[in-house]
This record gives structure tokens, sequence and C-alpha cells, in this order.
């Protein structure tokens, strides 16, 4: 196991490089004018020629690459030109936001959508399995910046039940810093108003979030259950006499979620891109927002470290889902 | 003839399940009796409804499937009328146990093998996994699994084709059951491996007193392990009787090409023509007469009767009905 | 026969898989497919390749016919050697050797038609000519016994006894000297099985074929070949006439093998020696007679070295140092 | 004609190709059911934010634009984008995927490992900082997409000529002594044909919903263009009073994105039957 992890981890290697070559050619060749773009929008031609000068873009290509790697070596993706503080500074502080909300979402999507996709796999037909497929089709075809606008409006401004924006109410003290995490936080320092508090506001934003998520989980599970249920040691088991509860929740299940883990990073992926919009509607103070802001604001640096950032943690991710899925199935990491 | 009450009894079953291109009666009048502490062979090619009788004796028929007429009455009692709580609570795993055909197949590879072979003692078992887990490891070690100890927490993939087959034996036999069924046990299995799983089958038979139902295409496995044998065609019974008469002297005109098929029997290589006819529209009157060489103009309409000959072998055919006649 | 000419000779044919580690995988074990095997074919003859499971029979088939690159060792078809090519050209020049695939409606294109299937074999071998494509497909249909209105079917509207009468077609277009068969019988019914036994038997004295006839069963080879060879674990152990080895076998293996078959007489399986273990996989080949794990007979001598095939009889060959033993230790 | 007649049976698909045909047919017809233009881009500024009447269907925007109409004319622009971006996409990563699938050498390799790179994060986000440094609009983010999307199909690609290569029917092309030119073109290349069209249809309404994304967060269409994301986003300002020009933009995009998705579906199963078998 130690070794399957070990090679997963070598595998991404190439991969992040390649990603952070990809940035820096991105940040050097695609502008026009790389030094015209740092300095911003109503510079000068002496401000231009002054920062052309600071960031070495007078200097060959490669060479401003080993500078670029050299930076990065030591943590330093740049000053943001809004805030003025390091890119990463402002990144970290506002990661666990992300993780809370995406977290959330994913959970509320495996607990609700998996056992709906089971139940219409073993309803196969059935009038439930087609008004299922009808609503996983929809709930993957609504844009989720879109309906989070029509969930405000309702849920929010129209009968005020939901907070409409935020991550916390203004002018109150957030829980107390442990993880980064208010509803961790609140339930660790037991403040069950302040759990309370973080709980209504992450409704709205999770849920728009969780929608496209939970579409896709409950089609492949209805998937892999109906193509696990023709197996032959389900026809075994039937014949042995498992009880048949046991066969569909127990053994096909998880063969059925084994089967489907590698869908889990792909899931991901489309839970940051979603994350980016229903953040910056939602006012969530979070990495997505940031990168709004940064985009409108034509910052960069930050732009590009939110990019490396988001690439570090969904190769992450998908380590993680590889690791769980050679956990499931044992036969995954003996092929190692 | 006086004859011992049969452990598990076939009488009549016609089995119909329903297809997109109407209903496919599988199962015609099917007619068969297991002894206690016998092994009964049922030989038959694909097409010919062997898994089908399988699964109607196990109750697990496909959904669109049901039973039309007969019965299967398991020391006596009806199991077509018991609910299906009953049948997967008290039959399957419990008074029938099931062997099935491919080993490589039949285990969900991603449990251990000791999850799946006490899958079916959990319903049953008074709260003492210890026992349990006690006995299926005897029954490894009756199977001649090597390293019983340890079977259990391996997973399916670890073991040999032969080794996943003693398993599922030792499954099959977990709960004590009444009745063995064997669904062509051996047929993925190389020859050698086979030999092994035939003589152990025969020695646990032997020594347990097992009553064992064994579908099989192969008259040669017939032979080696069964003491008794009924022939299929087309989801009818046409021959049935003991091992040995059937094999030196068969009196349905199916079971005579079949047999004349055989590598050993074999001169010329000529096989039956035509094909088993499609159970969507099967031919009236006896099933084989399109292909039968022996066929009259009366085998179109009449259904055959069984007759005996010799007080112990039944043939379903009219050249047979007159013989008696006369 | 004496004068009979061999087709196709192979000597000292090795193929091995795997090997070679990958950056942080376990090392790969070299597997040893096939291990030193020799065996010609007489022209106009069939030789049975049998053996279990994994014992490589299919690979060796594969290499002869250049499908896989063998190790070491030489192939010598039609007296030219041919052995020593990437598989690409290796199918060139050994186009008189044919393969039918043992699942042969998986090895037909699922869109398209049988007659175009047919005439794709024979446009793939420079036959332009339309007409003349037509006349050898349905003369080819015509043989192994099917009609010309199988052209328009598609393979998954076929039997398995016709896909395998298809498969049969598919080659004979190209007028081959060496069929190999893979399997051609498994999966089917008996009363099947021998009805394509029939159409292969008619083809062979029809076009004057030869054949190498991979199976797993016996008793087919037996109806089949005039030549047995038996493998194990990559090595051939026993070969020799069909007859010889069917009524005096001499090396242990080939003896349980038949033991195991299952006969007609009842109860002849129960007195019969089984043997002990299962069939092995390539990757432990231990030192010295392969077969000496499973072996009944083995001795410390069985250990040392590799058992050469040593003459028994007429052409009959086996690989085994204790044969005399053996025959002693039999007959008390 | 069998393969029609069972697509036929599928109604949620043909529901999807006539919402797709239906589109197609409002993006080409454009001209006749929008004749005056200035509806869209210019609008009358005395009558801003009306709701929807026999006059607006829509009602109309904060500019005083109709909305019905700038839905119509936005329909044209989505299928525009998302048919040059899925066009691009795979004019790059089909020949790629084929080149990597077919050889061994060092340039498969490659290939692979640039397709990692570019999965190594999210398409949306990649194609954002791409969009941005080569400079806002439309045809920017044009380029970013398809320039982010060609990895998926080459992916697709890629794993269906391997799987193909090692089918046993190609093995028996081989052992019948075709060339591997004649086995990748006549034999390989119409089995991957299924698959990347029916990469392609769900490309598609994937496309639009991430171009409506750009559109929103500004990095896509500018105005006046009647974007249906850009729409949404400049009717956002409006609400909860000035409900419509939020909602039925966002209504055009849901309802384009099903219709792809729905065929999409009902291609893949016409493809791979494996999980319509009848139990």
């Amino acid at each position: 196991m130690t070794r399957f992890v070990l090679h997963r981890l070598l595998l991404t290697i190439p991969a992040l490089f390649g990603l952070f070559v990809l940035t820096f050619i991105m940040m050097r060749v695609l502008p026009n004018d790389p030094s015209a773009a740092l300095a911003g929008e109503n510079a000068t031609p002496a401000q231009i020629a002054a920062v052309r000068k600071a960031y070495g873009f007078d200097e060959p290509l490669w060479k401003q690459f080993i500078i670029y790697v050299e930076q990065v070596a030591h943590g330093d993706l740049g000053n943001s030109i809004i805030s003025n503080r390091p890119v990463l500074r402002d990144i970290s502080d506002r990661l666990p936001a992300t993780i809370e909300l995406t977290f959330v979402s994913l959970a509320f999507a495996a607990c609700v959508g998996i056992p709906l996709g089971t139940l219409a796999a073993v309803w196969y037909q059935s009038l439930f399995d087609h008004v299922m497929r009808i609503l996983t089709v929809a709930g993957l075809a609504i844009a989720s910046f879109w309906f989070a606008i029509i969930l405000q409006m309702i849920f929010a401004m129209e009968l005020d039940w939901l907070p409409l924006r935020g991550r916390f109410p203004e002018g109150l003290a957030p829980p107390l810093h442990i993880t980064g995490l208010y509803l961790v936080d609140s339930l660790l320092t037991l403040r069950f108003d302040q759990f309370g508090d973080a709980f209504v506001h992450i409704i709205l934003p999770a849920f728009t979030l969780s929608l496209a998520g939970l579409a896709s989980i409950a089609r492949f599970t209805r998937a892999g259950v109906l193509e696990t249920m023709q197996k032959e040691f389900v026809h075994y088991a039937e014949a042995a006499g498992y009880q048949r509860r046991r066969i569909i929740w127990v053994y096909v299940l998880r063969n059925s979620v084994v089967g489907a883990t590698t869908q889990i990073g792909l899931l991901f992926g489309g839970l940051i891109s979603s994350a980016v919009a229903v953040e910056s509607i939602f006012d969530w103070p979070g990495v997505g927002s940031y990168a709004v802001n940064a985009i409108l604001t034509s910052d960069y640096k930050a732009v590009l470290a939110v990019t490396l950032v988001v690439g570090v943690i969904y190769a992450a991710v998908n380590i993680l889902v590889d690791v769980v899925h050679a956990w499931l199935d044992p036969r995954v990491a003996e092929t190692l | 003839m006086t004859e011992a009450a049969p452990r598990l009894e076939i009488r009549n079953l016609s089995v119909a399940v329903g297809t997109d291109e109407g209903e496919a009666r599988i199962l015609d009048r099917v007619s068969l009796k297991l002894m206690s502490g016998s092994i009964h062979g049922v030989v038959g090619e694909s097409g010919c409804g062997k898994s089908t009788l399988m699964r109607a004796i196990l109750g697990i028929l496909p959904k669109r499937g049901r039973a039309t007429e007969g019965n299967v009455l398991l020391d006596g009692r009806d199991l077509l009328t018991l609910p299906p709580s009953v049948f997967r609570t008290k039959i399957r795993g419990g008074q029938i146990g099931f062997i099935p055909q491919d080993p490589y197949q039949a285990f969900n590879p991603v449990f251990r093998v000791g999850t799946q072979l006490l899958e079916t003692t959990r319903p049953k078992a008074s709260g003492n996994a210890f026992d349990a887990k006690a006995d299926i490891i005897a029954l490894l070690k009756a199977v001649q699994l090597p390293d019983p100890e340890h079977a259990l927490d391996r997973y399916p993939h670890q073991f040999s084709g032969g080794q996943r087959q003693r398993l599922l034996i030792a499954a099959a036999l977990a709960s004590s059951p009444a009745v063995v069924l064997a669904d062509e046990p051996t047929t993925a299995l190389d020859v050698t491996t086979q030999a092994q799983i035939l003589k152990l089958l025969r020695g646990l038979a032997e020594a347990r007193g097992l009553s064992m139902l064994f579908v099989t295409h192969d008259f040669g496995v017939v032979a080696q392990l069964c003491d008794t044998v009924t022939v299929m065609y087309a989801g009818q019974t046409v021959e049935s009787g003991p091992v040995a008469r059937v094999l030196a002297a068969p009196l349905h005109p199916y079971t005579k090409m079949l047999l004349a098929c055989h590598p050993d029997r074999s001169a010329a290589l000529s096989g039956i023509p035509g094909a088993v006819s499609s159970p969507l529209r099967p031919p009236s009157g006896c099933r084989f007469h399109p292909r039968c060489p022996s066929a009259r103009a009366e085998c179109r309409e009449a259904i055959p009767r069984t007759s005996v000959h010799a007080g112990q072998q039944k043939v379903c055919c009219l050249l047979y009905e007159e013989e008696e006649r006369i | 026969m004496t004068d009979a000419r061999a087709l196709l000779e192979v000597e000292h044919l090795v193929t091995l898989y795997g090997g070679g580690r990958a950056f942080l995988r376990k090392p790969q074990p070299t597997v040893r497919a096939v291990d030193g095997v020799s065996l010609k074919l007489t022209a106009g003859q069939a030789l049975g390749l049998v053996g279990e499971s994994g014992c490589g029979k299919t690979t060796l088939a594969k290499t002869i016919l250049g499908l896989i690159r063998e190790t070491s060792g030489t192939i010598e078809l039609d007296g030219k050697i041919v052995s020593g090519v990437s598989p690409h050209e290796a199918r060139a020049t050994r186009s008189t050797i044919q393969y039918v695939h043992q699942d042969p409606g998986a090895a037909l294109d699922p869109w398209w038609s049988v007659g175009h299937a047919l005439e794709e074999a024979l446009r793939i071998h420079g036959a332009s000519d339309r007409a003349q494509r037509r006349q050898r497909v349905d003369e080819m249909l015509e043989a192994v016994g099917l009609d010309a209105s199988f052209r328009s079917r598609y393979p998954h509207e076929l039997s398995g006894g016709q896909q395998r009468r298809i498969g049969l077609a598919r080659i004979l277009v190209l007028r081959p000297h060496i069929v190999v068969l893979d399997e051609p019988t498994s999966g089917l019914d008996l009363s099947v099985q021998a009805t394509v036994l029939g159409v292969l038997d008619g083809l062979r004295k029809r076009f004057g074929l030869t054949y190498l006839f991979v199976s797993h069963d016996l008793s087919v080879v037996k109806r089949m070949c005039e030549q047995v060879a038996i493998m194990f674990l990559g090595r051939i152990v026993e070969m020799g006439p069909t007859d010889e080895i069917f009524a005096r076998p001499r090396h242990p293996y080939t003896q349980a093998l038949l033991a195991a078959i299952p006969k007609l007489e009842p109860g002849s399986l129960q007195h019969a020696p089984t043997l002990p273990g299962d069939p092995p996989s390539g990757s432990a080949a231990p030192e010295g007679c392969v077969f000496r794990m499973r072996c009944p007979f083995a001795a410390t001598q069985c250990a040392e070295a590799r058992p050469p095939l040593m003459s028994v009889g007429d052409r009959h060959v086996a690989a085994c140092v204790r044969l005399d033993d053996i025959e002693t230790i039999t007959k008390n | 004609m069998l393969i029609l007649k069972k697509f036929l049976r599928d109604v949620p698909a043909v529901l999807g190709f006539c919402i797709i045909l239906a589109m197609c047919l409002i993006a080409i017809l454009t001209p006749l059911i929008v004749p005056d233009l200035d509806r869209v881009y210019d609008g009358d500024l005395t009558s801003r934010l009306l709701p929807p009447s026999a006059d607006f269907w829509f009602g109309t925007d904060n500019l005083g634009r109709d909305v019905f109409a700038r839905v119509i004319v936005g329909s044209r622009g989505a299928l525009e984008v998302a048919l040059s971006v899925v066009a691009l996409a795979i004019g790059i990563g089909v020949p790629a995927g084929l080149y990597a699938g077919y050889t061994d050498d060092w340039g498969s390799q490659l290939v692979m490992r640039l397709t990692d790179v570019f999965l190594a994060v999210p398409q949306l986000i990649l194609a954002l900082s791409i969009a941005q440094l080569i400079g806002r609009g439309l045809n920017s983010a044009m380029v970013a997409l398809a320039l982010t999307y060609w990895p998926f199909f080459c992916r697709t690609v890629y794993g269906e000529v391997r799987r193909l290569r090692s089918a046993l029917f190609i093995e028996a092309q081989r052992s019948l002594g075709a060339s591997m030119p004649r086995i990748l073109f006549v034999h390989i290349l119409p089995n991957v044909a299924s698959a990347v069209i029916v990469r392609a249809t769900i490309g598609m309404g994937f496309t639009i919903m991430t171009t409506a994304v750009l559109g929103f967060l500004g990095v896509g269409a500018t105005p006046p263009n009647p974007d249906w994301g850009l729409s949404v986003a400049e009717g956002r300002d409006y609400l909860p009073q000035s409900w419509w020009a939020v909602t039925f933009p966002g209504l055009g995009i849901f309802i384009t994105v099903l219709g792809f998705n729905l065929f999409g579906d009902g291609l893949r199963d016409l493809v791979d039957p494996r999980l319509r078998r009848s139990r």
C-alpha cells in the first residue's frame, strides 16, 4: 500500500511540473506585454519600463524561467496588486472557506445521490426510475450561477428565510480559529449559536453547488449498480440465500462505488469550477470569489497562483481518491 | 413397485418467461425424482432449460418468469406455494445448498472470502459468530482446502479456480442442506482439476449421505458421478433411469444420438442435424420431432406419454408407447 | 510415411513475457510462456497440441504464426527460415499459415456483414477483381457447409457452430497450407462439436491442409490428429503418434491427463490416480523438470537438470528421467 | 434502420433531438423571428424593466431591450460558439489521440503527458486564466475553451484505440496479414467515431454551459452582446422585482443544455447497449 501511494505521488509530479511550466508560459508569452499587464491599466510608459526592469522581463526567456522557479521554490508567487500582500497568503486565508463549502456540498451530494441512484437501479424502469432520470439530466443542465441567483431571489429576497450572502452574520465575530472551518470550530468551542449562524449561511451555496454533483453521483451509482447486478456473483448470492437487502446495499453497492470512485475526482473538478461563480454570487470569502476579483481587476499574479494552487489541491484529491479505490478493491494495489 | 419417497421431486413443471417477443415456454412438463442419499444427473445441451430448472427449484426465476403448472416437492412439501420470505430464510442457503458453475465469477472480488462464506449463515445463526466460523473451517478441511485456518481472511483472487470451487462447495454444505444443487460445477475447470472435484464430490456424498442434483452437459461426468440420470431436450424430459442402464441401452432417439456424439462412442463425425427450436415457438407434439430420424406423422400432434421399461427406465416417446400397448 | 517432408519445423523456440522493472513497480517476473519447444509439422497431417490452461499452447501457436515475436529459436517454413523478424513482417512471409480464433464470433468486426468480412481478407492480400472475390467467397462458404445467403448476415446473428464455420471460411479464401486451430470446439455442444469436427476433417482432405490443432480436450485430438504433443508449463513433455500415446502414455503427466477424462464407463475415474495441486502459473517455473511439483513419481534427480526429450518408441519421445522406474512401479 | 427504430423508442433522447432541432431552427431563422435588431442592442430607455406583456413576451431589461429578442439572438451566438469550440477541440484532440493510441514511441508519451498537464486543473479554472491573459472578449474565451477541451477528446480516442487494438477482431485482421494503417483507418476509426460523436454531443451542452459561466463572470462576451450568461449577470442587480431579465436567459441555457444531454445520453446507450440489456 505504501508503495502504491508513493507510486501515485510520483506519477503526479510530471503533471504538476508541466502545469508549472504552462503557467509560466501563460504569464510571459500570452499577454502582449506582461510588464504593461503587471503595471496595471493606467500605467505610464516609464512605469512599465520600471516594472520590466524589476521583474527581469528584459532577460532571455530561459533565465526568466529560472528566476521564476527560484521564486516559487521559496514559496513566493508574487504580491497581489490589489491587496499588496503575497498572493499565497491571501489564498491560504481563504482556503478554509472553500474547503468547508465544497466538502459540505460533496457530502450532501453523496449522501443523497448514492441512495437515490441505487433505488433507481433496483426499481429499474419503474416510474421512480424515469422521474429520477429526468431530474438528474435536468440537474446537470442547470447553470449553477443562474440557479444560485434564483435561489437567492426566492429564499433570501422574497421569503427572507435564509441569509442572502456571506459566511457569517456581519458584525459578529466568527468562531475561534482552530481549523478555519466555521462549522467545525463552532462545535469544538461548543458555541452552538455560532454553529447555527454558520449553518444557515452555508445552506444556499452548498445546495447550489451540490446540485450537479448530486445528479451525476445518482447517475453513475445507478449505472454501476445496474452493471454489477448483471454479474455472476449476484446470481450466486441470490441462489446461495443471501438476504436481498444485504446483496444490494452491501455487496452490489460496494462494487458499484468501487467502480465509481474514479469519477469522484472529476466530480470534484466540476465542483471547484462551479464554486468560482457560486462563491462570488453569495459573497463567500473563499478562493473562488478571490479568483473572480483577481480576474476582474487583472491581478495576474493572483490568477496564476489560484491556478497553481487549485492544480495542487486537485492532484491531492485525485491521489486520495485512488488510495480509497485501492483500499476498497484489494486487487488494485497488488498490480503494482 | 413400491418406491421410497423421493427427497426432491419435480412433477410436471412448466415455466414460462415473458420476453419482448412474447412468452417463452422454457420448461414443458418436466418431471424428475431425486432419491435420498443419491446423486441424480440432469443432462442436456445448451437451451434445454437446465438452468431455468435450477432457478425454479431455488425460487429465483427471472422477473417475468413464472411456473405455469406442476410442483416442486421437497420432502413432500410444495416449494412453489411458499411465500418468498420463507424461500429466502429457510430454503436457499438452508435446506437447499447451491454450487455454481463458474468459480471465477461467483465470488464478489472486493470482499474477503470469509465474509461471503459466512453470509449464508447470517440469518439463521443465533448470534454465535464464533461457532459459525469454526464450522466453516471444519468444512474447509473436509473439502481439502490447503491452509483452511487462514483462508477466510483472504480475497477470492488469491485462490486458484479449483480452490475457489472447493470454497463454494463448503459454502453449499454450510447449512447441512437436505439437497445440494450443483450447476455444472466443473465446466470452467481444467481436466485434472475437474477430476479432483468430481472425486471430492463423490467422497463427500458418500461420507455425508448427500442428496445431490447435478446438472451437466457431459455424459462422461454423469457416468463418473451419478447414480441416476434425466436427459432433457428443449425444456422437456425425454428419458430417465439408472446411469448404467441409460448409458448402456438408451431408448429415446435423442439420447441415442447425443451419446453417439460422445468421443468415446462415435465412429463417424455426424452430430445431430438442425438446431434446438426456440422456446418462443416450440414445435407441437414432441419437441424433438423436427430433428428426429424416427419421427412419424403422429409425433407432430401427439404429446408423448411416459412409459416405463424394465421397471426403472422411463422414456417419453411415441415409439415406446406403442410397444407398451402391444 | 517415410518420405513425408516437414512443412514447418520449429527448433528450440523460446517466448518470454514480461520481465524488466518499471519505476517504483514490483519487478515483473519473466514468464517463460514457451520454453524451448521443437516440433515438426508434416504436410497433410494434423498435430494436436494439448495442455491445460496456462501451459503456453496458445502462445506457441501465436509465435509460430508470427503474431508474437519469439525470444530465441528458429522457425523454418517450406525449407526457409522465417523467424527473427518483427510481427508485421512475419505475417507477410508466413501468409501460408493462417489462424482460426478460439472465439470466431468475437474475431469478426461486429459492424461488418459476413460477406464483407470474407472479402476483406482477400482485399488485404491484393485480390482486386470484385467478381473473382465474390466467387471465391461463395465457394468457401459452400465448402464449410453454408449457403451464399450467409453473405448478408452479421456476426451476432450466427450460432456458435456457424461462427466457427465462418471463421474457417475466412482463412480458407486465402488458400493457406497450414491452419492453426485454437480450441476449435470449446464452448460448443457435443452435437454441434461433432458437426464442426466433421467439417474440419472434410476440409483437410479436400484442400490437403496441414493442421496445428490446439486444444485442452484430449478426446477431440484423439479423433482428429495423427500426432500429439503434450505441453506442460511451456515445454513439450511428450510427443508422438496419437495411437501410440493413447495406448501407451509414458510421461506421468500424460498418464494423469488421460486418466482424468471422464469416460462413459461408470466408475472408471474412481480408481484412477489424481494429480495433486493446481495447474501452475508460468512465473514460478522450478529448476529441473517443470512437472515435478505435481508428479507422484518425483525424486531428487528430477530437480537436478531439465530432462531432455528421449525416444521411447517409433517417433515417440518423452521428457522424463524416471521413465523406466515409472514403468516398473505402475506395472506392480 | 434497426438503430433508428431503437433510437425512436427512447423517448427522452427523441425529445433531446427535437430540442436541438428546434434550437438550430431558431438560430438559423433569427432574422425572421427578430427582424428589428434595435430591440436587441439598443433598446428604449423609456421602457426599462417592463414585465412580460403581449408586446415584450419576456419583458424588458434595465436598458429597455426586449428580453425575448435577446434570448432568441443569444441562442445563435451560443450555438456558434459551442460548435466552433467543439470543432476546434476535435480538430486537435482526435488526431492527437489517434497518434498516441496507435504508436508506442516517446511521441505518444509526450501527447499523453501533455493531456495530463491540461487535465491537472479543472477546465473552467484554466480557461478562465487563459482567457484573462489573452485579453477579454468572446474570441479569446473561445480559444481558451478549445485549448482546454481538446485533452478530453484525446483521452477518449486514445482509450478507444488502445481498447480496440487488443480486441480480438483486430487481432484477427493482423493474423490475416492486414497492414497497420489499413487496420487503423478501416477498422478502428469507424469504431472510434461513435465514441467521438457521443463525446461531442455532450461536449456541446457542456461548452454552452461553460461559455455562459465565462460570460457571467465577465471574461467572455462583452456588452451589448445578448450572451445568456452576460444577460443573467446584467439582470442580477434588478432582482427580485425584475425577475424576468434573469430567469429567461437562464432558461435558454437550461433547455439547450438539456437537449444536448438527453440526446447525448440516448446516443451513448445506442452505441454502448451494455446497460440497457433487459434482465
